[in-house]
């Protein structure tokens, strides 16, 4: 058993619209730049983690599929699924073997050929991912409805607007152009947002994270390991929370907060040494689970970056840019850089691994003062939610 | 999709294989020869006073008979109680909207339909209910009163839905 | 953290085409016994994992589903997938979580509700879990013709006959006529076998497992827990092993034998303290993966029971009976019992904690003196295997 | 399937719903209304020259200029270097018929064929093929050698088989 987990290598492949590789292929471009910061091979790896959902793509055994092209086999596998929060489980899966003393290096890969279907499917695909019964097959919802259905309750509520909501996409742009793995590399305004089509009012287009091909994988190890490689570029899993919500939305008490990610939160928080009535104080920056606008803003939310029903006003003024009170997504977040579903967990351990090593593109890095990053990964519309802290020592400082 | 497929049988004969090009990327794509269509076939053996009720115009959810604890939609089972003794009780049909969305980008499978919107209402008895909103979702006002209504699908089935009170 | 890990309550559905139920009823069929045998609530569960491979049932979010029918929110979840191996991925993700600290006591639901397709779709489903793009793609190889080449192989090397392997279905459907929950309670002869049509040579239609709806669930709780709670009835988890193979049976080596499951029952020896060069002297018996005749006889040599070769006379010589060297599969294994995909390893955990109780049903209860159980559980074709042992003590007894 | 459709219009304009009976256990069933069909686009960018030989009527592997080792099915990628400069080489189309079966209940998306046999060979270069046989599986002794040849599959593309030499 061991004490702590690292993370000690980390690859990410460009997203977007991958037709020039396979899902094979694609998995490689994110495992090779693994290997080689860990300074490891394949055969070091001694168990490994497929984040996949699939449905949309024709390899189903994606782990048999990397045991035979990146010559995984016969170590040990499985692949892990919590909707958009799959990459986040199969860190989970990872850490916890290596923590029980199951393995002292593991390899988590998360992967998404979501492109290997036509749009239409992959709208269809994704909205059966609620209650499939009672909510999609009777009323067509799709995954940016479930939600559509929160940020319409949260301005009901709160006074919020959808030039609010239009203020996320704008950040999160303005963030994805300086990161040359990210799907849209360019900035946008808020009149972009404004004018784009409804997809599911009150989300329009540009308020949706994109349909993306993509790959993360990072490599995980023991203390004794880290010590025994001598590794010097590493970050450590300081705590993990999960939360489940209810599969029909209309079986939850409230559509302004998300009960899985507070409880998920106040785990992490517990865990990870972190006061639950003041986390800005111990974090240099966060990734959180902006598949739409408005879901960033609930997570300030349940992430207690502020007090309920105040998290609109964090980005009207601008407080989750680099400089202000906590910088949010400055990888471009899914909407920007790209929400390869199986990948995208994965894909904030790698920021949380460049933030806090120090290693973001220019105009991107954070300042890294307290050593600490925040994942948020959410699963369909908190059907599950993943938050996970990362750390450049073995604790937080008090 | 019909002139992907045209494209297909045309380099199957040139190019003596199922691809297509890539228009943006120019990257050559094999075109799966192997549809797979799914349909499921549900059980609904443990509600079906659901839809006997449902078709009479009546909403109804399943009662635990020891702790008394509703359920809708029904469940057949009671995990406060560990116990499967449920009696079907009729939901008054009125309630007050929650939140709305208008689905622009529907699913294939939905394809037929225009724009719909969805509502969700917490019905006076207590449980909240999702459904389609047969209303002007422009006039939704918070505190909106709404009933929930029984009507017939365009593929032929009843539904219910919400609609202003 | 925990040093042991046991499973202190099980519950299992009926197999068989259940068409009575949907989904949540079927899941909530096993769950409720686990609650009742564990002496649990569901609010007493921290974690639970759900193993289910889907895609020919209509319900995606089988965790959050659960969550919401059993009152398991808030609290965390994942599905995992390993084909036919799921149930024994989800007991090791359960496993770790209470040996890493985690947890103290976490819920494990296998569920499959196969018939939710029509039977040639999920024939359809399943030959895609190999490689998709190179074996079915252009071959169309299904699950059975997979295994069937295994055992064409086997009978080509060592002149086994096909006599041989209908002598498997014959012992298992004698043992499932005995289990109230098998799918098919009937006994068979092996003219029966024999007479039956081809479904991929040399494999005729009794050779081969069912398509089969069901679902098993154990309660798993910490060392710390058993004691807190104190609870008679148990077993423990003294180890588990898991390999995967390659996507392409044209990767492999050989096909007389399953290079994962070699490796997996290797490190399942190894960590429960189990001599390799004699297992049996440990074990009071085992279910193996019979999801065909074949494999089972492979099972047999991968596992070490006999030699390379030999595995054939095993069933010729009914060893694998109760009052033989070692009994195999005396609950009917997936042949008789059935194989719910998702459920199967957690229905072999059952059946590991029922055995070494002595909960059997009359005329299939193994004579228990060593106090230990083996579930050797494979995916796909040798894709994923998972090898688990269970036993009465903390440790074997040497 | 076409008598279970008619089933569901028929009990949707009776019942009010698109449901069944199972005729077995007489239990309710829901007919799912919204199919799916998955069709997959799958890229072959990096193994383009594969599909060129083949229609040439060779079989090509890939081998890494590094370290020498062959893929077949052909990899861009070479995980004994964590390199990816990889030759294009011809295989020579001999082998040994190691393993066979016979596919006699089919997939939906191989309904249009007869029962098939399906080997695995060796081939003399090294690598392993699976293929269709072409030839009497009654007939194949153990040691029984292959060549690989193409053929043109009754969807009209061209794929390489096994066959008795
Ligand atoms: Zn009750
Ligand atoms: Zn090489």
């Amino acid at each position: 058993m061991s004490e702590n987990v690292a993370i000690i290598g980390t690859g990410h492949s460009r997203f977007g619209t991958r037709r020039d590789v396979n899902i094979a292929e694609l998995c490689w471009e994110s495992m090779k730049p693994a290997f080689e910061t860990a300074n490891l091979e394949p055969k070091d790896i001694e168990f490994f983690v497929v984040s996949n959902a699939g449905m949309w793509s024709s390899e189903a055994a994606v782990p048999a599929l990397m045991a035979e092209y990146a010559d995984l086999a016969p170590k040990g596998s499985m692949r892990v699924e919590a909707a958009c929060a799959s990459g986040s489980a199969a860190i989970r899966v990872g850490y916890t073997a290596i923590k029980s003393g199951m393995a002292d290096i593991a390899l988590v890969i998360g992967i998404e050929k979501m492109q290997e279907s036509p749009n239409p499917n992959v709208i269809e695909l994704i909205g059966r991912f609620g209650s499939y019964f009672w909510e999609f097959e009777n009323f067509g919802l799709t995954f940016p409805a479930y939600y559509a259905l929160h940020g319409t309750a949260y301005m009901m509520k709160y006074g919020a607007t959808e030039e609010d909501f239009a203020r996320v996409a704008v950040k999160n742009h303005y963030y994805g152009a300086k990161n040359p793995y990210a799907q849209f590399q360019k900035e946008i305004d808020i009149e972009t947002v404004m004018k784009s089509p409804y997809i599911a009012w009150p989300f329009k287009l540009f308020d949706c994270s994109p349909i993306t091909d993509g790959s993360a994988c990072v490599i995980l190890a023991s203390e004794e390991k880290v010590k025994e490689l001598g590794i010097d570029e590493k970050i450590w899993i300081l705590g993990q929370g999960v939360g489940t919500g209810t599969a029909n939305l209309s079986r939850r008490e409230e559509f302004t907060s998300l009960a899985s990610a507070r409880y998920a939160a106040e785990q992490a928080y517990k865990m990870a040494g972190i006061d639950m009535d003041d986390p800005i104080k111990y974090l240099d920056g966060a990734n959180v689970h902006d598949c739409f606008t408005a879901p960033e803003i609930i997570a300030y939310e349940d992430l207690r970056f502020c007090k309920r029903g105040e998290g609109y006003k964090l980005i009207r003024e601008e407080q989750t840019y680099i400089g202000g009170k906590i910088p949010v997504n400055i990888d471009g977040g899914l909407k920007s850089k790209g929400h390869p579903i199986g990948a995208t967990g994965v894909s904030q351990a790698v920021e949380a691994y460049k933030q806090l090593l120090r290693k973001a593109e220019p105009g991107r890095q954070a300042d890294i003062n307290k050593g600490v990053w925040l994942a948020h990964n959410v699963g369909g519309t908190g059907h599950y939610t993943y938050v996970t802290i990362y750390g450049l020592e073995k604790e937080v400082k008090g | 999709m019909d002139k992907m497929k045209e494209q297909v049988m045309k380099n199957m004969e040139e190019l003596g294989f199922p691809v297509i090009v890539d228009e943006k990327s120019g990257a050559m794509q094999w075109v799966d020869m192997r549809e797979l269509r799914l349909r499921y076939i549900i059980s609904i053996e443990n509600i079906k006073p659901f839809y006997e009720g449902l078709k009479e115009g009546k909403l109804m959810g399943t009662k635990c008979k020891k702790c008394g604890r509703v359920f809708f939609p029904p469940q057949k089972d009671c995990p406060s109680c560990l116990d499967s003794d449920m009696d079907w009780v009729e939901l008054k049909k009125e309630g007050t909207l929650e939140t709305m969305t208008v689905v622009f980008v529907r699913p294939p499978s939905f394809g037929q339909y225009d724009p719909y919107p969805v509502a969700i209402a917490k019905l006076d008895d207590g449980p909240r209910i999702l459904a389609w909103y047969n209303g002007d979702p422009q006039q939704v006002k918070p505190g909106q009163r709404v009933k929930v209504q029984v009507s017939r699908r365009r593929e032929g089935y009843l539904m219910y839905e919400l609609a202003p009170l």
